[in-house]
């Protein structure tokens, strides 16, 4: 019985939530699952997603609010696991301001990227504390400038996701997230997803790499994710990853992982429940028509 | 018809030539010339009209507004084989040395070789400019380049010879010499050569035939036989049939009152 | 001797082929069925238009207004550079070194430097553009300026011509055809630079527009902007063509063609 | 009139230049205390390359690589797009209608789709290095074959020159110190398209560099790799500089230079 | 020394010339040469000896290697004040018209206005270019575009002008009537001219005095005064002492051995 090649592409450059990934390779569990993988860095969720609906690559780690979206403009991806079920969209504020909810931002400058998956929530997301663009200053820079321009103080918060912005920030703003849910925006986050095609006739190798990445993340959940951090660095020599703020990234992406529809269920399987939710609050923000069938977005059919 | 057809090796017939659209002024009217193989034909004319413009016309490289050229009975529509030109700018290449500038034309018809350098280097010797082989355009002098083009137009040996104004640059002595030399070409190869000066003596001394052309527009007021014996000596313009010839022409363009009331 | 060709023999074949190319476009997405998430086909595209004609059409405005600004910009300057360059020995080496490494930085990736000194109203992209658009210009505008006939520039001597004399009317007039190929690359670029000004860092114009419409899944909304980009470059271009036509109606190179 | 300058007064005012703004900023950063997450010291960036020395040149090199095949391909097919132009009326406005649309798009937007298309290896990088590069070849190389005097054409044909001759022994010659321009402003688009390739997809080369940097907000990393370009930028640059001076020396720019 | 120089308008004293680095050969060497205010200079001499090169040092063009020039007892570092020059190729520029060609000059000078225009108009016509103001400069023929670049010359009213084969593309006809022209402008203006000519006769005609050069390097063999009554009609051309001094200036050439031996 041979090793079946399968590529994996994350969302972003290195940090925390790629750290199952990394850990896997390293421990040699995709090995054991019969699995050559190849863990490739990303440049963002939907770059990541637009490959996997070409066939550029097999498997995506991706946001997984993206994919009815996806769907809606006739991509065939779905998601095959879901790890971070909570949302993790959140308003990264001063952790010492008295910035509580939304409406406390009115006159504020708030930060983010175009192609965000925060992008088509943003007016409900405002909406929902009176406020909208004319009341609130939003700049919209390139994902390369995000950072800068929030740790420059050029911006009062940033629209990001909260586990992995907080923890680099440590060092040079301390800060804290308003989460989107607060406001009623349920976005899923991070898993798995493939084309339609492969989910037909690669079942076997996804089965393999979930069951691969259960391990990984429970072994991090299992306070272990210091080692996660390990695993990368050792992964990425070339790029300067510092262990305290991968180790804190894993830890807040874990803190994502239940939601109540899912307690007591493995690691990545979805609920219907937080799905309809979901697909609620998008139709509420017109991100997406009426009518989509779960079925459309998400199989638990590979979770073992 | 056909026989004078067959009888000239070029032959211009009522030819009119406009530049640029149909409402420009006349350039060449109603031009007639019949040129026999072998024949050395002058072209004598005030600046301006149209000299060049004629060279061009039998070349095949300007098109003629009306009539037509023939060279050897065939029509021209583009230059045609075994022609070799002297423009009046000596239109040297700046990125071939001299010596390559003089073997341009053999090359764009495959056959350089060794012994075309050499012959080259031969040409440029007799023309005065031995030594001067590798170095560039610039580095020459007017009359010098001038006459590395007329190197170039004669190494390939072309039947017909179309020469612009060959001489202009050149000092008195280098252009006797080089007048023998031409006399010598044009009797010894037979060659075919319709040769445009300003100097009447020039003119006389080297044709069978001398065109004079008026101006505004272009046209031929006069078609002069030289009828001087041959191989002729320089000191053949000092003979009394040598003075008429010219003293005619200059009466001809007198009459014409070229220049002063142009 | 070829006759000037008239406004529609000079358009109509390049119309042409811009009509045959989005027609087998549309016929190649239909044939093999194409998802429009991958690449949509002309129709949808132009439905996608219409569904927000004046979406489109603001933020095309927008994206010529920087467009334009950074292409002038480049003009004025690039010129001055080349005029500098071509005549001090002394500053020639220094102001070139500076801008050859200017300009072998990509500009994306100076984007957060961008952002955080000049904040994102136009200004970064004006400045993007003009980055992106002034190498050429300065580099054909110096070749031009040196291509001068030594003989001319004597002549100008001769009349005592003062050193501006000189430039005005003697290299720069000379200059001119290269100056106008340098302008038509710089059209471009200059058009490529405020959309990489908006990628940047902005909430309109057409760049803002392709980002939002990645973001989305919205490849169809992508090519609407993709096909006004190409529109207006197309435009740009072959005004400046014509812009040149009349100013060197002289050149060799306008002459004959 | 001048004499001809020797290398190193040739390349030192460039040089003098480059260190003085590199001591200037480091001045500066060290004066008004800059934090390095904003705008790092040279000394840290040079501390920050000798880390990883190997990294980062092995990355320069990838990104070399892509550059040097896209910059060539871009002059081969530039210029044959430009012969075609410049010999067919027919396919003239066809072609550069195309040429025209083609670069109107910025390739920053195209970069995802072309990932989507063709992958991640190195076609698409070296695809947009080309895309960014022909245009200004093309241009420039068409000006320079229709500049060429009409009696130099009427030279050759009067020598029965066959078009082909035509071109190669007249109308190239010619054209060269344009195609060279063309050629030195195609050079540091060519590095530029790599780079921007680099972003969209890739896992190594300079762009990835920056990305991966710019992902860690490591400053000081970004700059080395920025540094590195501005290098290979500059070399690439003057190494054109150089094939120029030897393949020209008769033309007026590089003779009276 | 001083007086000298005061008392010569241009002095070219113990020039060397060499161009590009000091191991390329000589092309003029030791050229002493003093002109007085008011005369009319010709340089004689083979084609390639340095006529041009030399006309260009006294121009200030060229730098010299080695020796000075001076106009007007100044030392020539650049070109002197009202002078005028006429260069061996006509140098019109393509983006004027013929007329802002040959106000091109005047214009440096802020002399430009619509008397000026009239003028070069009159100036344009009386060398047969009348109804040519508005063409562009491809338009003309060889010989129409160097007589517009004389225009050019005369129009600042130069007080020293240098003019390098200005005739040469002209038809014998148009040289004559312009020999006559240049006579004229001499006599009547007292301008300081030097005349670069291949044609021995027109040097006798126009000059004061004939410089004769020889060549490999350039030097001077002779300089012969014209001694002919002033003004000179076409006629004196006939009379047995210009004849003497044409063929006295054919001897020297013909001792030189020019061209054959080249
Ligand atoms: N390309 C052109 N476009 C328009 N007119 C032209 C062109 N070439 C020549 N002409 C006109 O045609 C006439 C004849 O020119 P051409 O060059 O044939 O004269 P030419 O007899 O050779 O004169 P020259 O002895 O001065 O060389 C002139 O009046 C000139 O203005
Ligand atoms: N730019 C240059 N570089 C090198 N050598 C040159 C340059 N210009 C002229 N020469 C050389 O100097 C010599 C004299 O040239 P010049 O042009 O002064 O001759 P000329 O007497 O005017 O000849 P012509 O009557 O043919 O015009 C020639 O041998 C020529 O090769
Ligand atoms: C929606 C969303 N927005 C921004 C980021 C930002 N981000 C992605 S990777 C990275 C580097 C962290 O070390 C950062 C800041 C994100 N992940 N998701
Ligand atoms: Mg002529
Ligand atoms: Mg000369």
């Amino acid at each position: 019985q041979g090793v079946e090649a399968l590529s994996a592409r994350m969302d972003f450059a290195p940090w925390g939530v790629q750290a199952a990934m990394h850990l896997a390779q390293v421990k040699g569990w995709f090995k054991d699952v019969g699995l050559d993988v190849d863990v490739q860095d990303g440049r963002g969720s939907a770059n990541t997603l637009q490959l996997v609906n070409a066939g550029q690559v097999d498997v995506g780690q991706v946001q997984l609010g993206l994919v009815p979206q996806a769907r809606m403009k006739s991509a065939t991806v779905r998601s095959f696991a879901g790890f971070a079920r909570a949302t993790d969209l959140a308003a990264v504020v001063d952790r010492d301001s008295d910035y509580k909810t939304v409406a406390d931002l009115k006159g504020k400058s708030i930060v983010c990227f175009a192609a965000s998956p925060w992008a088509p929530f943003i007016d409900y997301w405002l909406a929902q504390g009176g406020l909208d663009r004319s009341t609130v200053e939003l700049l919209l820079v390139d994902p390369a400038a995000l950072w800068s321009t929030y740790t420059t103080r050029r911006a009062d918060a940033i629209l990001s996701t909260g586990p992995s912005i907080i923890p680099p920030a440590e060092a040079v703003r301390p800060s804290r997230g308003i989460l989107a849910s607060d406001a009623g925006v349920n976005f899923p986050s991070y898993g798995l997803i493939a084309s339609d095609e492969t989910i037909e006739k690669r079942g076997d190798a996804l089965k393999a790499l979930v069951a691969s990445q259960q391990k990984a993340w429970a072994y991090l959940r299992d306070g272990n994710a210091g080692e996660g951090a390990e695993a990368m660095i050792q992964q990425r020599p070339t790029i300067k990853l510092t262990k305290e703020v991968l180790t804190r990234q894993i830890e807040l992406t874990i803190e994502t992982f239940e939601t109540p529809a899912t307690a007591g269920k493995p690691i990545g399987w979805q609920a219907d429940a937080d799905w309809n939710a979901a697909l609620a609050s998008m139709e509420k923000a017109n991100a997406i028509p009426s009518g989509l069938t779960l079925s459309d977005i998400f199989t638990n059919d590979f979770i073992g | 018809m056909l026989d004078q057809v067959k009888d000239s090796y070029i032959r211009v017939s009522g030819v009119d030539k406009r530049y640029g659209g149909s409402d420009a002024s006349l350039v060449l009217q109603d031009i007639n010339l019949d040129i026999r193989k072998g024949e050395f034909v002058s072209i004598l004319g005030p600046s301006g009209c149209g000299k060049s413009t004629l060279l061009k016309c039998i070349a095949g490289l300007e098109d003629v507004s009306n009539g037509s050229v023939t060279t050897r009975g065939l029509m021209v529509d583009g230059p045609p084989e075994g022609l070799g030109m002297v423009f009046q700018r000596d239109m040297l290449l700046d990125w071939r040395t001299i010596l390559e500038n003089v073997l341009f034309t053999v090359e764009l018809q495959g056959k350089a070789s060794a012994e075309m350098r050499a012959r080259a280097s031969a040409q440029l010797a007799r023309f005065g400019l031995g030594g001067y082989e590798n170095r560039r355009p610039w580095e020459l002098s007017g009359g010098m380049r001038q006459r590395a083009s007329i190197c170039r137009a004669l190494l390939t040996d072309p039947d017909i010879l179309l020469m612009d104004e060959p001489f202009g640059a050149l000092d008195a002595m280098t252009r006797d010499d080089l007048n023998v030399e031409v006399a010598r070409i044009s009797h010894e190869t037979h060659k075919t050569i319709v040769f445009i000066t300003h100097s009447i003596s020039e003119a006389v001394f080297l044709s069978d035939r001398v065109v004079i052309l008026d101006r505004h527009p272009g046209r031929i007021v006069e078609i002069l036989d030289i009828d001087l014996p041959r191989p002729r000596q320089l000191s053949a313009r000092e003979t009394p049939k040598f003075g008429h010839y010219s003293s005619h022409i200059r009466q001809v363009f007198t009459k014409l009152g070229i220049f002063k009331n142009a | 001797m070829r006759s000037k060709p008239s406004i529609t023999t000079r358009f109509l074949p390049g119309l042409i082929t811009l009509v045959s190319a989005v027609v087998l476009w549309e016929i190649c997405v239909r044939l093999f069925q194409i998802s429009p998430i991958l690449l949509p086909s002309p129709s949808t595209v132009w439905v996608e238009f219409w569904k927000m004609p004046s979406f489109f059409l603001y933020n095309a405005g927008v994206t010529l207004v920087v467009t334009l600004a950074g292409f002038f910009l480049a003009a004025v300057f690039g010129i001055l550079l080349a005029v500098v360059i071509v005549s001090s020995k002394t500053l020639e080496r220094p102001v070139f070194s500076a801008l050859v490494a200017l300009n072998s930085v990509p500009k994306v990736a100076l984007a957060p430097l961008f952002v955080v000194w000049m904040g994102i109203g136009p200004e970064p992209k004006i400045a993007i553009a003009v980055m992106l658009a002034i190498f050429a210009i300065v580099i054909d505008t110096v070749l031009g300026l040196r291509s001068v006939d030594p003989d001319m520039i004597n002549l100008a001597r001769v009349g005592r011509a003062s050193a501006w004399q000189i430039l005005t009317k003697v290299r720069l007039p000379c200059a001119l055809p290269s100056i106008f190929a340098g302008l038509k690359v710089a059209i471009s670029l200059a058009l490529i630079g405020a959309i990489i000004g908006e990628f940047v860092g902005s909430s309109s114009g057409l760049g803002f527009a392709i980002l939002t419409a990645q973001g989305q899944f919205d490849t169809p909304g992508l090519f609407v902007s993709l096909a006004l980009l190409i529109a207006m470059g197309s435009l740009l271009f072959n005004l400046m063509e014509g812009i040149e036509r009349l100013s060197i109606p002289w050149h060799t190179s306008v002459r004959s063609h």
